[in-house]
């Protein structure tokens, strides 16, 4: 579905991705871990526009994806940031509006699909964003990326601060989501719960990937369990 | 040859004047749109002490020097500790309430009709060696334990104060010395036209300081400097182009902001400069 | 009833200042920066309506509309110009200040140009220069001015509140990157914004002119619309046209003050001000509506 | 990085040879400097000066020049500011050799202009309100500089014996612009005059140049029971005022400067809304020789001439008639013909000026009441004390 071909990212001196390869597959959850800074953020800003590229391809379905961020949007790509940026002072309502930016038809109809969803947003849809909990904001933040019918999911760490509770809730969401027929790429920190769900996986270190398989495949090798799982193991 | 001089001193007072700028906004991020009436407390006092105790030069600069510090002081107090975009609008409040008292105290300044008959002690050297000392100062102070710590603060106020930096005792420090370099122009500016009127010392012009300032680079003294020489002359120059010339001087403002933003200069330092900082440092 | 007629007063001078303040407020609103090419743009549509009028013979609501939509255009050229590339390097936003600046000395220049041999007025637009209620007046200008910038801001505020654009220009404020991601074209949108600000800079200009008559440092009064503005709470909206109004009321009463009079209110506005920043930072805007500092 | 500030610097470099050498001076030609605000808050005036100049000298060289020579004119702008001033009058005098210079009507430039004509010796003839322009504190006059219109005393003792002689007002207030040294010149003067002649000055109000409402001023004159009021402001605020008079409902006499003479009228919304005000104005619209140049004017500049357009024509008939009188262009000599000027007729006036004070003798104003929205020319008015 997403094909990622020898991608540069350079922030002015310092080297962020190193030619890295990466391909997500139709259908399935692709979970990419790695250590603070190893990149994985800077890999979802480039997919969406926010960063562009020194060098590389990325091909959406074999025809190259533009870069301008709205455009990518409306071609499926879908991004939820990593904290959530949920717009503090606009409406729960209005946040989803604003997801569905792209695809205004038919937009009553799949607010109350994400109503039907998380109830609680409907308790709260006039209520400013900024109020809501952590929690509470994640799920905005998901339902709004949701609401646009993307057909790829760019997912930066969404169980990150999240009480436990929250953090199950939130990868048996991804587990629907991908039910629904929506193709997600996964950045986690919590790389257990990642690669249990992940169908594919790949391990990125100083701007490189260094692994792939899949998700059984990565959490068999030991280098991943020393380097990303000894804490969660002990 | 009388031309060249003339034109010569003024670019040294704006020298002067740029390095008060580079200090406040250059080094310590402070953005002060009043920083004309510094210039106009170091004239008028100076003025003043001139024409009506017979004052010589050197202490009348001295108090007018005194007198723009004491305003930053006072000014500083309660504005450093605001946003950044507040100190703005405090630092224009206060331009607009000097202007005022000035022309509100006519039977002391004379004002609007101006303060007449400053004995011109400025010659030319005297602006000159004045520019280059201010200059030296200037690199002295980026150079400095202070300089550091004014940019730490610049970058970013929390980590500097993480890491020991006192906040707004650098702040102060940065303004009280930008502002005595004003004043000290403000004081050379008066005994060389031996005329000021509060007309003068509006925000536009501590508007046109900022402008120089990045136009040479807001992380390079060199480049400040630089520009205080190219845009002090630069109306000069295009002077045969009359009312274009402060036209085609905004156009070539705005070329260097959008296509070079870090100015022409960069963070570049003449390396001259530095090696001479490196020996004081080493020294003192 | 001096008093009450001094009120009166303060309101119509406010009414001035908050067409510009708007200005400020829409474009710090969104980029953060108080944006000082404002006054070239209102000397500029302010000329612009002049030709308009006199070359075409329009009256008042012609010359309103046609300046604004010229204001808007050209406030999209000031944008491209000024500001869109400084956007794309993500330059401080003190590059935006300098830009604005000398952008707005740029459009100023340009009028002295062209226009500065002489002087020039609108014609009269009104049959009465002052209607009266009862045994208080009020200029027709000012009361004219006071109508159209009133609805004129409903406007605004219902483009804002009301409509997916306007929340999408509201979102692109609090959050850029997330506005992005919502495939929010921020481009448009900001050029959008600008547009909005032009229109506000043609009315503003227009009755300035009329109000003012016609010389290349029209402009000049966009400081008031900046210490309104931030008064208000920076970027916010209705926050300055609370400020801009305050401010009015405030010149006009000092003015009134013995031993303040008009010379020495720049001095006591100053005071006001300084203490008004240190009890309540986040500026009027704070009380009235909950958005956003 | 340093090659764009090399690039910069060389091109700043050559730029400046390049204006530097293109000081040379034409075989024959006389020059004349002309320093004017072409730019900035007082442009409007500067411009008209510089293109009354402009005329003046293209009618002397169309006529043959002055002793068979072309005059040729360098005009620099100086935006207000003394600095610019300053530099620009020593451009003038060192690399271009100008013979004389053409001042602005601005004050302000000439105080600071004073100091250094005195040295480098090229003199001024200028419109300066401030007699401290033309006269030095101890006494003497500023060698080189020249008033060609009233100062702000003779200004302000005509109008001020016009208001008590004509008018018959005993009772004045006045309204000025603090912030304005050309607007608060005219005050004291005027303060004295009518004191020692046997009026009173009620009340003074002011404003200042960023204030756009003067009701609560105008109320407080309204309310001061003055007789008549003395308005020595600039045009936009004169506007302003007469609009925000009428919705006060303040009706009493009002005395105007310079700036209340055309196009004045034409700048409010309505021209009769000036009616009942009184202005003096440096010439007479129905003096024939003024009616030839405002047509040339015309014709060059498509546009009316305001009154600064005139002041700029008549200070270089100054500086032409003072080159022929010396058969020199040695400014020394041209400056002390021009302190010896005399009877010289201009479009502002029959023109005399006083080698004591360097300032225009008996030189009266012409008195306009605005009736109907138009200027009815009431004559000339010279106190007693100026004859």
């Amino acid at each position: 579905m997403l094909e990622i071909r020898g991608l540069d990212v350079w922030y002015r001196h310092i080297h962020a991705l190193d030619s890295v390869d990466l391909s997500v597959r139709a259908g399935e959850i692709t979970a990419l871990i790695g250590a603070n800074g190893a990149g994985k953020t800077s890999l979802l800003n480039t997919i969406s526009g926010l960063v562009a590229p020194r060098a590389g391809s990325i091909e959406l379905e074999g025809s190259a994806l533009s870069r301008a961020p709205h455009r990518i949007v409306r071609k499926g790509v879908v991004h939820v940031p990593e904290g959530r940026h949920v717009f503090a002072g606009l409406t729960v309502q209005e946040n989803l509006l604003m997801g569905a930016y792209t695809r205004r038809k038919g937009f009553a109809g799949r607010l109350q699909e994400m109503y039907r969803l998380f109830p609680r947003l409907e308790e709260r849809k006039k209520q400013q964003a900024g109020t809501l909990s952590g929690g509470e904001q994640q799920m905005l933040a998901i339902c709004r990326g949701l609401i646009s019918e993307p057909r790829v999911l760019l997912m930066d760490e969404p169980s990150l601060g999240l009480a436990p509770l929250l953090v199950r809730e939130v990868f048996e969401l991804i587990q629907r989501i991908r039910a629904m027929g929506i193709t997600v790429l996964l950045v986690e920190q919590n790389a257990m719960q990642a690669l249990a769900v992940a169908d594919h996986a790949y391990v990125l270190e100083n701007g490189s990937v260094v692994l792939s398989g899949t998700g059984g495949e990565v959490l068999a090798d030991p280098n991943v369990r020393h380097a990303y799982l000894g804490a969660a193991a002990d | 040859m009388g031309y060249y001089l003339s034109v010569l001193t003024f670019t040294s007072i704006t020298v002067v004047a740029i390095t008060s700028i580079y200090v406040i906004t250059g080094l310590a991020g402070l953005f002060s749109l009043g920083q004309a009436a510094f210039m106009a407390v170091g004239a008028y006092t100076s003025g003043i002490l001139i024409t009506r105790l017979s004052m010589p030069f050197l202490p009348a600069v001295v108090f007018g020097i005194a007198a723009g510090m004491l305003a930053a002081f006072l000014v500083g107090i309660p504005t450093l500790k605001l946003r950044r975009d507040y100190i703005a609008l405090v630092t224009f409040g206060f331009g607009e309430a000097i202007i005022a008292i000035l022309n509100n105290t006519a039977n002391v300044t004379g004002g609007a009709m101006g303060l007449v008959g400053i004995t011109p002690y400025t010659t030319t050297p005297v602006a000159v060696g004045i520019a280059v000392l201010a200059v030296v100062l200037a690199r002295n102070f980026k150079y400095s334990r202070f300089g550091r710590q004014c940019i730490a603060v610049k970058n970013d106020e929390v980590a500097a104060a993480s890491m020991g930096v006192n906040v707004a005792g650098i702040k102060m420090m940065a303004f009280l010395f930008g502002s005595a370099l004003t004043a000290l122009a403000g004081t050379l500016y008066a005994s060389y036209t031996t005329y000021v009127e509060p007309g003068l010392f509006v925000w536009t012009l501590s508007a046109e300081w900022i402008i120089i300032v990045f136009f040479g680079g807001v992380n390079s003294l060199t480049g400040a400097v630089v520009a205080a020489v190219l845009l002090g002359t630069l109306p000069e120059i295009l002077r045969a182009t009359a009312e274009w010339r402060i036209a085609i001087y905004s156009v070539l403002v705005l070329l260097i902001i959008n296509f070079r933003p870090s100015g022409i200069f960069g963070e570049y330092e003449l390396p001259l400069w530095r090696s001479i900082a490196r020996r004081f440092r080493r020294a003192g | 009833m001096y008093f009450l007629q001094q009120i009166l007063n303060g309101l119509s001078l406010g009414a001035v200042y908050s067409l510009i303040a708007v200005g400020f407020a829409l474009v710090f609103n969104i980029l953060k920066f108080s944006n000082f090419s404002q006054g070239g743009l209102i000397t500029v549509c302010a000329y612009i309506g002049f030709m308009i009028t006199r070359t075409f013979g329009l009256g008042l609501g012609a010359t309103l509309a046609l300046t604004a939509l010229a204001g808007g255009v050209i406030a999209l050229l000031v944008e491209r110009v000024a500001f869109r590339r400084l956007r794309r390097k993500n330059s401080p936003l003190i590059y935006y200040f300098v830009s604005s600046i000398t952008m707005g000395i740029l459009l100023e220049n340009l009028i002295t140009i062209y226009f500065s041999s002489n002087f020039y007025a609108f014609p009269r637009f009104f049959a009465r220069s002052t209607v009266r209620f009862g045994p208080f007046f009020m200029a027709t200008t000012d009361l004219a001015m006071l109508g159209i910038s009133l609805s004129s801001l409903l406007i605004l505020m219902i483009v804002l509140y009301r409509t997916t654009f306007g929340t999408a220009i509201r979102a692109l404020s609090m959050d850029m990157n997330a506005a992005r991601l919502m495939g929010i074209n921020v481009n448009f949108a900001i050029a959008g914004t600008f547009f909005l600000v032009g229109v506000f800079a043609g009315l503003g200009g227009v009755f300035l002119g009329i109000n003012y008559t016609l010389y290349p440092q029209l402009g000049k009064l966009i400081v008031k619309g900046f210490v309104a503005s931030v008064v208000g709470g920076l970027g916010n909206i209705l926050g300055a046209v609370v400020g801009a109004i305050l401010l009015g009321l405030l010149e006009v009463i000092l003015v009134g003050v013995p031993g303040i009079g008009s010379g020495l209110s720049p001095v006591v506005v100053f005071v006001i001000l300084l203490v008004f920043l240190i009890v309540r930072p986040q500026g009027i805007a704070g009380i009235i509506v909950k958005e956003k500092v | 990085m340093k090659k764009l500030a090399i690039i910069t610097i060389v091109l700043f470099a050559a730029a400046a040879m390049l204006v530097s050498a293109s000081g040379q001076r034409e075989d024959g030609a006389i020059r004349i400097g002309v320093i004017q605000d072409l730019s900035g808050p007082t442009s409007v005036w500067g411009n008209a000066v510089a293109r009354g100049a402009e005329l003046a000298v293209s009618e002397i060289n169309a006529a043959g020049g002055i002793d068979g020579r072309q005059v040729e004119l360098r005009t620099y702008d100086v935006r207000l500011s003394p600095q610019e001033a300053i530099t620009a009058y020593n451009r003038l005098v060192d690399q271009d050799r100008v013979t004389a210079i053409v001042g602005p009507p601005i004050s302000n430039i000439g105080l600071s202009l004073a100091p250094v004509a005195q040295a480098k010796g090229v003199p001024i003839v200028g419109s300066f309100i401030d007699p401290r322009v033309t006269v030095q504190p101890n006494g003497e006059p500023w060698t080189n500089m020249f008033l060609m219109q009233p100062s702000s005393v003779q200004y302000s003792e005509i109008i001020a014996d016009f208001a008590l002689t004509e008018l018959g007002a005993r009772n004045l207030a006045v309204m000025y612009d603090q912030t304005n040294a050309f607007s608060v010149s005219l005050v004291e003067p005027f303060r004295n005059y009518v004191n020692a002649h046997g009026g009173n000055v009620a009340l003074e109000v002011t404003y200042t140049s960023d204030d756009r409402d003067f009701r609560t001023q105008l109320s407080q004159i309204q309310r001061s029971g003055a007789d008549a009021v003395y308005l020595p402001i600039y045009i936009q605020e004169a506007v302003l005022t007469l609009q925000q008079a009428e919705q006060v409902g303040l009706d009493i006499p009002m005395i105007g400067g310079l700036d209340f003479a055309p196009p004045f009228t034409d700048l409010l919304p309505d021209p009769t809304l000036a009616d009942g005000i009184y202005v003096a104005n440096n010439y007479s619209d129905s003096e024939p020789q003024l009616v030839d140049v405002r047509a040339a004017y015309m014709d060059m500049f498509g546009e009316e001439p305001i009154n600064k357009a005139f002041k700029g024509y008549d200070k270089i008939l100054i500086i032409a008639d003072a080159i022929r009188r010396a058969g020199s262009t040695e400014p020394a000599a041209v400056s002390r013909a021009i302190a010896r000027t005399s009877n010289l007729r201009g479009t502002t006036g029959i023109l005399t000026i006083s080698p004591d004070n360097h300032q225009p003798v008996g030189l009266s104003m012409v008195m306009y009441q605005i009736i109907n929205g138009e200027y009815s020319e009431l004559g000339r008015h010279v106190p007693e004390s100026h004859r």
